[in-house]
């Protein structure tokens, strides 16, 4: 049996649902997988506080919020001067050096380099004064200068810099918790050179120590990890009532004991890569890791689906249930500038809409994801503002309402769907998906229109969306911030193809009001523009949708303080601060598990099999 | 050919194999299926259709009360909820129907109050902690289950039979026939099979009998055309040939097109083998001497006196490497670069994976696929070992 | 003018192996080979297995091409005829296998294997096929209820002697026969002789006949090559051969040959010394290692095939 | 060295680079990427490129997809894991099979034989996924739970031979399963072959003992089609087991090989595929060798 | 010619196989006896039983498709050869019966030294010690004329010529003095000149160590040269035996008489004549006719041949046929 000598360690076994991230360097990342991968060794310059519900920021490597100027433009910002980077060889004697504020703009400059291929860019694009020009300049140049200036930022002392933007973009704040503007010493990345992908260095709780590729990653405790501590409660307010949603749960469930200690609480932690979600479930179930989100295809071996209950056996054990709403949008989408179903023409929009009209969401949902996902109109997902009152519009084209589509196609002139031509339909080869994909074939063919499914790799279906080659397509965007205009952003014009309006849908009033609302901070004036843009996408149908996840997460009782989100591409637990381990042994075959687990099990087959 | 093969020793000595025998029995009728499939008694659309509710067990299994309280919830309950919830019910309540199943000839309003109804007992059963044990939600469950039934119009004694069929052996997560699917599929195995293994036996006789016909360049070509196919492992080479299709975008990847060639390209090479070693070892006979002292060409010599007499080795390469595309099939479908829009024993079983069916103990559609691969691929593998001994002059 | 010329002919074989399948070494088959057989004639070959007699008449009949040397066919050289010009001979020479059972395809019926070589070469008009394949049938002795059936029904005697019948469908004037009864039993092979010897005397048929067996070649042939590691060492004609013969290998073959009668039993001449490898042929006389005879010379130089008297050439220093 | 050629040309139907560089790449980032990696290069001066590197055992190209891993360093870790699943998986196979093969040999025509022959045939008609799909259900997670503790493990590796049974036992035993089948059939058909060959018939009129002509007169004249057999997969010990390391989570070389694939790392193919090729080539240079050794026949001059 | 007791006595030997047509009967009802210092040739066409006799004496028939009749008893020296268990035969075999088996080519075993093969059955029967064992080998070696003994012993078959390997298989037979030794055609494959040298070693052992030979071959020249004693084989059953001088000179069975008159006669007076010959073929196992198996082909026959099977005569001058009307000396 595998060699786990804890030696009073306390280690902590995670899964993660891939082969492992591909860089941890920060500016290299993209996926939800970099992100927490990384986010153990390095740090932002905000975060989302630990428990509170919904997300709200507060300060990582910085003293206070940022203070920003009336017009919303100008950022100031106060490093924390306790913070020190790993120990690390590429420093002077291996000592880790004391974070200062020329870090931070370093690694932002690295966003603009070409040598970096960063993914990130898109981040930083049109956002601060003088930083687009500096790019331009210093990719032409023969050598890129992180020394030479840039307007809009400037060092005001080693713990002290002031941002300038170009627009008083709202967005910013929550860019400065992304991973991506996480902080990197220059001297490392000078250091490893390409390898640095594979070498991180950050200011992070945890060092890497170990990488197998595809297998597992091993970070250990940061011995010279900077004060920082579990939160303290807030407690409730004068009035009575919580200072945030669940507050009086995460109390109960002892969310608060190890407040104000010094973190990180945890000594190792293991993380175990699987690409077949079926190996993933069995290990948790005996118990070799601590949480996992539980596979659609296993929920109702651990929850009673009526009525969404953990089973007994399973609370029991004290296995801790947490449903994590996702803040995201699983849509399919038109390429408008397909001949034949894009376009802005009445009868070209009829058509889509009928198509919309023949796609049975709720079926699905049955069918693949356990009844459990919100279904809505519209691309604004239920927890940010302009989303419809119980995610349903009257007015919108949601499935399956045969009857309309079909009036609809004879409107367009396409009756029985006659004279349409074969809907190529893109999407990607993963787990159920080509299952999903036949299951609206056999939709569209009701109304008698046919899917032509390209099932490809995920490279591929990028590929086809950028050169505007994939008439029909399923995708699904997570949100980067809490803010409906990161989904709104998807219909902008300009962002067309290569960029992230993958509908390349172009229409001057939504392009108008997006400039509008880009500047705006929350209100309900924005709202209602929101709202305004959101029909628009509707009536217009370049996306046919919605549906958002929920997912559910199993907790071991050894895990403690666990409290996962899964949003903005952030990890799925947060793992910096996290949590206590009992220190009750990890009994990996728990004999009280086996005897009720079966139920799901049909007893004639237990015979057979042994 | 046939009828002489008929009366020749081989064709004796096979006949005599009693196992042979139920082999060659399997076969046909896997083969009468397939053709039965051909002529669409079970069409790619009743592959596709919905038949019934979600993962219904098949035939022997007892259900449990989750899984018949799910099955009373998604039959046509919910979806007539749903109708009666739209603009235009009349027109929506049309529309529903899962397989044969559809609504029962009443008025909107009549459908509505027994829906109301089966909402509250809904409700009352969405309390209770488990359904298991508790003879009172039991009861209940009854009820609720007969009530919905109320929503479905009877049906006539064909559609019954036909309804039944289809979920004899259960359904899978989409609510679609296992059966049909499984037994569709015989047909996309065999045309696989078929087509394959025939086109690479082709390939391989012909090439290799080239080569060991000719030496020379020839042999050099051919040689050097294998090595440097079979250097590459068969795997690897089949997904990046299956690969290099999914980047084309014709029309020609949905169909089994891809799948055949991938596996052509590394099939033809073991045929290819032993077809060039056999053609080596009879060009020394003497009656392909004969035959070219005769004046005849090369050609004729090849294809009416070498050929026909490999036709052995061909007939065993062929059920063979059958059974290599059957089972390669399915790996290949698992990894998503199978069989594309229409059901396969290896999209089955990849669903089955995917699904989770072998952990929550619904074996229906991995054990279908399963059991009729295993039959055919068996009866192949009983045939080619009887055709192997037949050949054998060895062998008594 | 003799019907059929050879003149010098060599074969050597590449054995080829090793890593790059190169060519490690050569068999000698035949080592200038040089004879002419007269229109009518039997000539007989033999040598023990291996000597090359089997290559000879292959090299003859263009199966394989002679690595130098000349045949020559009725004043016409043929060894470096093209396919299309040869085919005109293919029609006048013709072979006879040694092994009855593998000269015939056995997927094809024996009426259809000699069905087929009329038809290629239009010996008859199609409709008289079926008619001419019996009248051939029926001229070698085999039933003609037979032509349908598939060769494996058929015994060895009668394989051969379907061989025989799908070689004279083309009529042809020369045939070589390599031994076409060392596979088969003394009771049927002298059936095979005997038609072999009705078609001679009915079509005056010309013929290389190979054999290792002397008193085959003995009662059947003209006049006889004796071959040895690819060389002839003796061509002497078959009238008395006991008596005529010269050549102490030639000698030794028909002293080692048992009698079939124990009264005559006589103590069986035994050739001590080993046979030399046909890679490496000596470069004397190959009949050095085992010779009674030997000397000096027969170590250093191959002797001459020497005409003795008219049609007996020996190839000896001693004798 | 066709075969890179091939395998490159096989590649090259698809454009990796804006797969690579994810939604926000603009058209003149795709363009740099490409020049960076070489690929605006001719083909052929690509060809010889990696021909060259090859010939100079040089692995130290970066990956694609995982920045700052060279294939060097990714062959040298996945190797040695394939080939902790895969030899000992050969060895087993081979050694029961003979052995079977031997036995159903010996005892042909018998009850014996049919019934060995008859499971050989059952377990090579099930599927491979099949095999796996349930071993790991079964083998490794309901056993674990009925004997009370982990027996095989369900997904992961570590290295460390005291971990080898954990780990690798039960993709072991499944592999031997799976290709006992055609091995079982093909050694007993040597054996047959042998049994039928005269010296065994020689032997026997020696008075040998039946364990003397199985295990010295039949084994040793087998052992070359038996180092043929080998040899033929010895090539392939290299690539590991796709499946079984997807499955059973272990970073070998035919997990890191597929996911090259899908992620279209072109070095790791091309340089995996011309190893491989280079093996190939070894494998036959080592049968013809072990051939002079076993077969003094083919022994050289 | 000496009178010895018998050494080997075969009586009522029936071999069966079973194939895929059916079981067949491949020799019926065999009996003969052979004496110490004796040569007893077996003729008769191909496939008509010979290997399988001698096969059946040495048990090495194929296991898994053959079965001796039980009635079959093969008397070797008290002990019944056709009951005796593996162990009796393993014993037996190599040490005191010897078998040569027809080509030489693939009796011996490629991968394995001559030496070794030859020690092996050494290793078997006696208590030897190594260098004695192989001091015995190399004599064998050159008692059957192998030249350079020593060095051959460490060679492979595939060195050696197709002579030689028959002369180290006869010495393999021999190197435990067996008393009965069953040559099966070992001269066949050979040329004439090496097929002398091992009729003649033949011969030289059966004077100096008194050892029977079954010798069979279907060449009447060989049986004319060395055998005391002849058994005619047809269609799995013995149509005649007698002694070598008498067969050749007064064949009874007319079977004999188209054999021996089938060969090919040397002279002038037989050059180019038409040959004698046997009409007809060999019946198949499968479908033999009632009454004489050779009645189809026989220039004699007659109604009763066809009714009834004949039986082997009783011994009339040490002679036996199968045949109603046997032939009188017609030469
Ligand atoms: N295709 C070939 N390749 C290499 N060597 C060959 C080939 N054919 C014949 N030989 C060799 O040439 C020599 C003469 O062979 P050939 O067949 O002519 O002998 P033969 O006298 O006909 O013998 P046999 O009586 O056995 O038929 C032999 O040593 C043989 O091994
Ligand atoms: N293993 C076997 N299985 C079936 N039948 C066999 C077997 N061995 C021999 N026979 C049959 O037994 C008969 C006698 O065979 P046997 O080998 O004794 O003939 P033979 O006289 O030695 O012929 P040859 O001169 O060709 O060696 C033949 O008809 C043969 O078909
Ligand atoms: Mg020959
Ligand atoms: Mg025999």
């Amino acid at each position: 049996s595998p060699s786990t000598e804890d030696n009073g360690e306390k280690v902590l076994y995670l899964p993660m649902e891939t082969a492992g991230p591909n860089s941890l360097d920060p500016v290299k990342g993209s996926s939800q997988y970099d992100s927490r991968a990384s986010s153990y060794v390095y740090q932002t310059l905000l975060q989302y506080k630990y428990l509170h519900r919904p997300l709200e920021l507060e300060p990582l490597l910085l003293t206070e919020m940022p203070e920003v100027s009336e017009d919303g433009k100008l950022y100031r910002f106060k490093l924390r001067q306790d913070v020190f980077f790993h120990d690390d060889e590429c420093f002077p004697e291996g000592k880790g050096r004391r974070l200062v504020s020329e870090d931070f703009f370093y690694s932002l400059k690295r966003m603009a380099s070409k040598k970096n291929q960063p993914k990130s860019w898109w981040l930083m694009a049109d956002t601060i004064v003088g930083f687009d020009e500096f790019k331009a300049e210093q990719n032409e140049a023969n050598e890129f200068d992180y020394d030479a200036p840039v307007e809009g930022m400037k060092i005001l002392n080693d713990h002290e810099f002031e941002i300038q933007l170009k627009e008083p973009f709202y967005r910013f704040t929550y860019t400065l918790a992304m991973f991506q503007t996480a902080v990197v010493p220059r001297e490392a990345v000078e250091h490893y050179g390409k390898k640095f992908s594979r070498h991180p260095v950050g200011t992070g709780p945890f060092l890497l120590k170990e990488w197998e590729a595809g297998s597992s990653m091993t970070f250990v405790k940061n011995p010279n990890y900077w004060e920082e501590t579990y939160p303290n409660d807030p407690g409730l307010n004068k009035d009575g009532s919580e200072p945030y949603l669940g507050y009086l749960r995460d109390k109960e469930l002892g969310f608060y004991q190890d407040a104000g200690k010094k973190l990180p609480i945890i000594d190792r932690v293991e993380l175990k890569m699987f690409v077949q979600k079926q190996p993933m479930w069995l290990k948790f179930r005996i118990r070799e890791l601590d949480y996992t989100a539980v596979p659609a295809e296993n929920f109702s071996e651990a929850y009673i689906k009526r009525t969404q209950k953990l089973r007994k056996e399973y609370a029991d054990m004290g296995i801790r249930s947490e449903p994590v709403p996702l803040v995201d949008l699983i849509y399919y989408g038109f390429n408008m500038e397909d001949e034949d179903f894009g376009g802005y023409d009445d009868r070209q929009k009829w058509l889509r809409q009928a198509i919309s009209l023949a796609i049975d969401w709720e079926e699905r949902n049955e069918a693949f994801y356990n009844n459990l996902n919100g279904i809505y109109d519209g691309p604004i997902p239920a927890s940010l503002a302009g989303h419809p009152k119980n995610g349903s519009l009257p007015y919108a084209y949601r499935g399956p309402d045969l009857a309309r589509a079909r009036k609809l196609l004879v409107k367009a002139g396409y009756p029985e769907g006659k004279g349409v031509p074969k809907l190529v339909f893109f999407t990607s080869r993963a787990a159920r998906l080509a299952e999903m994909a036949e299951m609206s074939k056999r939709h569209l063919a009701k109304i008698g229109i046919e899917l032509d499914v390209r099932l490809v790799d995920f490279s591929t279906l990028t590929d086809a969306l950028r050169n505007r080659r994939a008439p029909f397509f399923g995708l699904s965007w997570v949100s980067d911030y809490p803010d409906a205009e990161n989904f709104l952003q998807l219909f902008y014009g300009p962002f067309k193809s290569p960029s992230s309006n993958n509908f390349n849908y172009d229409r001057p009033e939504y392009n108008k009001l997006y400039e509008r609302i880009r500047v705006m901070s929350p209100s309900s004036e924005r709202t209602e523009l929101y709202e305004q843009m959101r029909d628009m996408v509707i009536e217009d149908a370049p996306m046919i949708g919605s549906m958002e996840r929920t997912r559910y997460f199993l907790i071991n009782k050894r895990l403690q303080n666990c409290k996962p989100i899964e949003s903005f591409k952030l990890a799925q637990v947060p793992q910096r601060q996290i949590a206590e381990i009992s220190q009750e042994p990890i009994n990996r075959c728990g004999p009280t598990l086996s005897a009720g687990s079966f139920t799901t099990f049909p007893s004639s087959w237990r015979l057979c099999c042994w | 050919m046939l009828s002489r093969f008929l009366k020749s020793r081989e064709a004796k000595k096979l006949f005599r194999d009693k196992s042979a025998i139920v082999a060659m029995v399997v076969i046909a009728g896997y083969l009468l299926v397939a053709l039965a499939m051909m002529f669409d008694v079970v069409s790619r659309d009743d592959c596709a259709n919905v038949v019934g509710p979600n993962s219904v067990p098949g035939f022997f299994l007892r259900e449990e009360p989750e899984r018949r309280y799910e099955i009373a919830r998604t039959s046509l309950f919910g979806k007539v909820k749903r109708a009666l919830e739209k603009s235009d019910p009349e027109a929506a309540l049309a529309e529903v129907q899962l397989g044969k199943l559809r609504v029962a000839d009443k008025t909107p309003a009549e459908l509505q109050a027994i829906v109301d109804e089966a909402v509250a007992i809904q409700d009352q059963l969405k309390e209770a902690e488990s359904l298991d044990d508790d003879p009172e939600m039991l009861s209940l469950l009854e009820t609720f289950e007969s009530i919905t039934a109320e929503l479905v119009a009877p049906l006539s004694g064909s559609d019954r039979f036909m309804h039944g069929v289809a979920l004899l052996l259960g359904t899978d997560a989409q609510g679609r026939s296992i059966l049909f699917r499984g037994v569709y599929s015989i047909k996309v195995a065999i045309q696989i099979g078929v087509v394959t293994a025939l086109v690479s036996v082709l390939i391989g006789a012909v090439l290799g009998s080239a080569a060991g016909y000719f030496g020379g360049w020839v042999d050099a070509l051919v040689v050097w055309l294998y090595t440097t196919f079979s250097s590459i492992p068969n795997l690897v080479l089949l997904v990046v040939i299956a690969y290099a299709f999914q980047a084309t975008d014709s029309d020609v990847k949905d169909t089994l097109l891809p799948v055949y060639i991938a596996f052509c390209a590394t099939f033809w090479i073991g045929t290819c083998r032993v077809v060039r070693g056999e053609t080596m070892k009879l060009k020394q006979l003497e009656y392909v001497q004969a035959a070219k002292t005769a004046g005849f060409g090369s050609m004729r010599v090849l294809f009416r006196h070498v050929l026909p007499n490999t036709s052995h080795l061909l007939l065993i390469n062929f059920s063979l490497l059958l059974i290599g595309a059957i089972k390669s099939e399915v790996i290949l479908s698992y990894l998503g670069l199978g069989v594309k829009s229409q059901p396969s024993w290896g999209i089955m079983i990849r669903d089955a994976g995917n699904n989770g069916d072998v952990m929550t103990g619904f074996f229906w559609q991995i054990g279908t696929a399963t059991a009729l691969m295993f039959v055919l691929v068996l009866a192949f593998n009983i045939l080619s070992d009887a055709l192997q001994d037949a050949f054998d002059p060895k062998h008594l | 003018m003799s019907l059929i010329e050879v003149k010098n002919l060599v074969k050597h074989f590449p054995v080829r192996g090793g890593l790059l399948n190169r060519v490690l070494k050569k068999v000698h088959a035949v080592n200038g080979v040089s004879f002419t057989i007269e229109k009518g004639e039997i000539l007989g070959v033999v040598g023990e297995s291996g000597c090359g007699k089997s290559t000879l008449g292959k090299l003859i009949i263009r199966l394989l091409e002679a690595t130098a040397g000349e045949v020559i066919f009725k004043g016409r050289p043929i060894t470096h005829l093209n396919a299309s010009e040869l085919l005109p001979f293919r029609r006048q020479m013709q072979m006879i296998f040694q092994d009855p059972h593998a000269s015939l395809n056995p997927r094809m019926t024996v009426g259809n294997a000699v069905r087929e070589v009329l038809s290629f070469h239009n010996i008859v008009p199609r409709q008289e096929l079926a008619t001419k394949v019996k009248e051939l049938f029926s001229q070698v002795g085999v039933n003609l209820d037979s032509i349908d059936r598939y060769p494996h029904e058929f015994s060895g005697g009668q394989k051969q002697r379907i061989g025989i019948a799908r070689a004279l469908a083309v009529n042809p004037e020369f045939i070589i026969a390599d031994e076409p009864v060392s596979a088969l039993d003394v009771s049927i092979q002298a059936q095979v002789l005997n038609v072999l010897m009705d078609l001679k005397n009915e079509f005056d048929l010309t013929m290389l006949f190979i054999s290792h067996d002397l008193k085959v070649i003995d009662h059947f042939c003209d006049r006889m090559l004796v071959m040895y590691l690819g060389f002839i060492l003796e061509e002497v004609p078959c009238q008395d051969i006991h008596a005529d013969a010269l050549h102490p290998y030639t000698k030794a073959l028909l002293g080692a040959n048992p009698v079939s009668d124990p009264e005559k039993r006589h103590e069986l001449t035994v050739l001590e010394g080993e046979v030399p490898s046909p890679y490496h042929p000596p470069q004397g006389c190959p009949f050095v290692t085992r010779c009674p005879l030997v000397t000096e010379q027969c170590h250093a130089e191959m002797p001459p095939l020497v005409e003795r008297i008219e049609g007996h050439r020996v190839a000896c220093w001693e004798v | 060295m066709a075969i890179v050629l091939l395998v490159m040309l096989l590649l090259r139907v698809r454009d990796p680079v804006p797969g690579m560089m994810g939604k926000q790449a603009t058209v003149e980032d795709i363009a740099n990427k490409r020049e960076e990696l070489g690929l605006n290069r001719p083909r052929y001066v690509q060809y010889f490129t990696l021909l060259q590197q090859m010939v100079t055992f040089d692995f130290s190209q970066e990956l694609w997809t995982q920045p700052g891993m060279t294939v060097g360093e990714l062959l040298r870790k996945s190797v040695p894991i394939s080939l902790l699943l895969t030899l000992p998986a050969l060895f087993l196979t081979t050694v029961i099979s003979v052995c079977i093969g031997m036995i159903s040999a010996y005892a042909r025509g018998r009850l014996l034989d049919k019934i060995l022959v008859f499971f050989a045939v059952l377990g090579m008609s099930i599927s491979f996924l099949v095999y796996i799909i349930f071993g790991q259900y079964f083998g490794s997670y309901q056993l674990g739970r009925l004997v009370g503790q982990p027996v095989f493990s369900i997904h992961g590796y570590e290295p460390g031979l005291q971990n080898w049974a954990y780990y690798m036992l039960l993709p072991v035993l499944i592999s031997v399963i799976v290709s006992m089948g055609y091995n079982t059939r093909f050694y007993r058909a040597v054996m047959v072959e042998e049994t039928t060959q005269d010296y065994i018939t020689t032997a026997w009129s020696k008075g040998a003992s039946t364990s003397k002509i199985m295990f010295v007169h039949m084994l040793r004249n087998a052992m070359i089609p038996i180092i043929t057999r080998i040899m033929i997969t010895l090539p392939l010990l290299v690539t590991g087991s796709i499946l079984l390391e997807r499955f059973f989570g272990i970073p070998g070389m035919g997990d890191a090989l597929l996911s090259a694939i899908s992620n279209n790392d072109f070095p790791v193919i091309e340089v995996f595929s011309s190893i491989f090729a280079g093996l190939f080539i070894c494998s036959i240079i080592l049968t013809d060798v072990l051939y002079a050794v076993f077969d003094p026949r083919v022994r050289l001059q | 010619m000496h009178k010895s007791k018998a050494l080997l006595t075969v009586n009522n030997l029936s071999v069966g196989f079973h194939t895929d047509r059916g079981d067949v009967t491949a020799i019926e009802d065999v009996s003969f006896e052979v004496r110490a210092g004796e040569i007893l040739g077996i003729v008769g066409e191909s496939g008509c039983g010979k290997s399988v006799t001698g096969r059946s004496i040495m048990r090495l028939l194929p296991k898994f498709n053959s079965f001796i009749d039980p009635q079959s008893e093969i008397n070797f020296e008290g002990i019944n050869l056709a009951q005796a268990d593996e162990k009796t035969m393993r014993t037996l075999r190599g040490d005191r019966i010897a078998m040569i088996f027809q080509e030489p080519m693939t009796a011996l075993n490629p991968v394995f030294t001559i030496g070794w093969q030859l020690d092996e059955a050494l290793k078997y029967h006696t208590t030897l010690k190594k260098s004695q064992r192989r001091e015995r080998a190399v004599a064998m070696l050159k008692s059957v004329e192998i030249p350079n003994p020593e060095q051959r012993y460490h060679e492979y078959p595939h060195q050696l010529s197709g002579g030689m390997r028959q002369r180290v298989v006869i010495a393999m037979a021999l190197c435990c003095d067996p008393e009965l030794l069953i040559a099966d055609e070992p001269t066949t494959a050979l040329d004439v000149t090496i097929q002398a040298q091992i009729l003649r070693l033949m011969d030289e052992l059966r004077k100096k160590a008194e050892t029977a030979v079954i010798l069979i071959t279907h060449d009447l020249g060989v049986i004319a040269q060395i055998c005391d004693r002849v058994i005619v084989m047809y269609a799995g059953q013995i149509v005649e035996t007698a002694d070598v001088y008498s067969l050749f000179k007064n064949p009874q069975h007319p079977y004999t008489k188209a054999l021996l008159e089938s060969i090919p006669q040397t002279g002038r007076q037989h050059h180019q004549t038409r040959l004698p010959t046997i009409e007809g073929i060999v019946p198949s196992l499968f479908d033999l006719p009632d009454g004489c198996r050779f009645q189809d082909r026989c220039t004699f026959r007659t109604q009763e041949c066809v009714d009834r099977e004949p039986q082997l005569s009783d011994e009339v001058d040490s002679r036996k046929v199968r045949c109603f009307f046997p032939l009188e000396n017609l030469l």
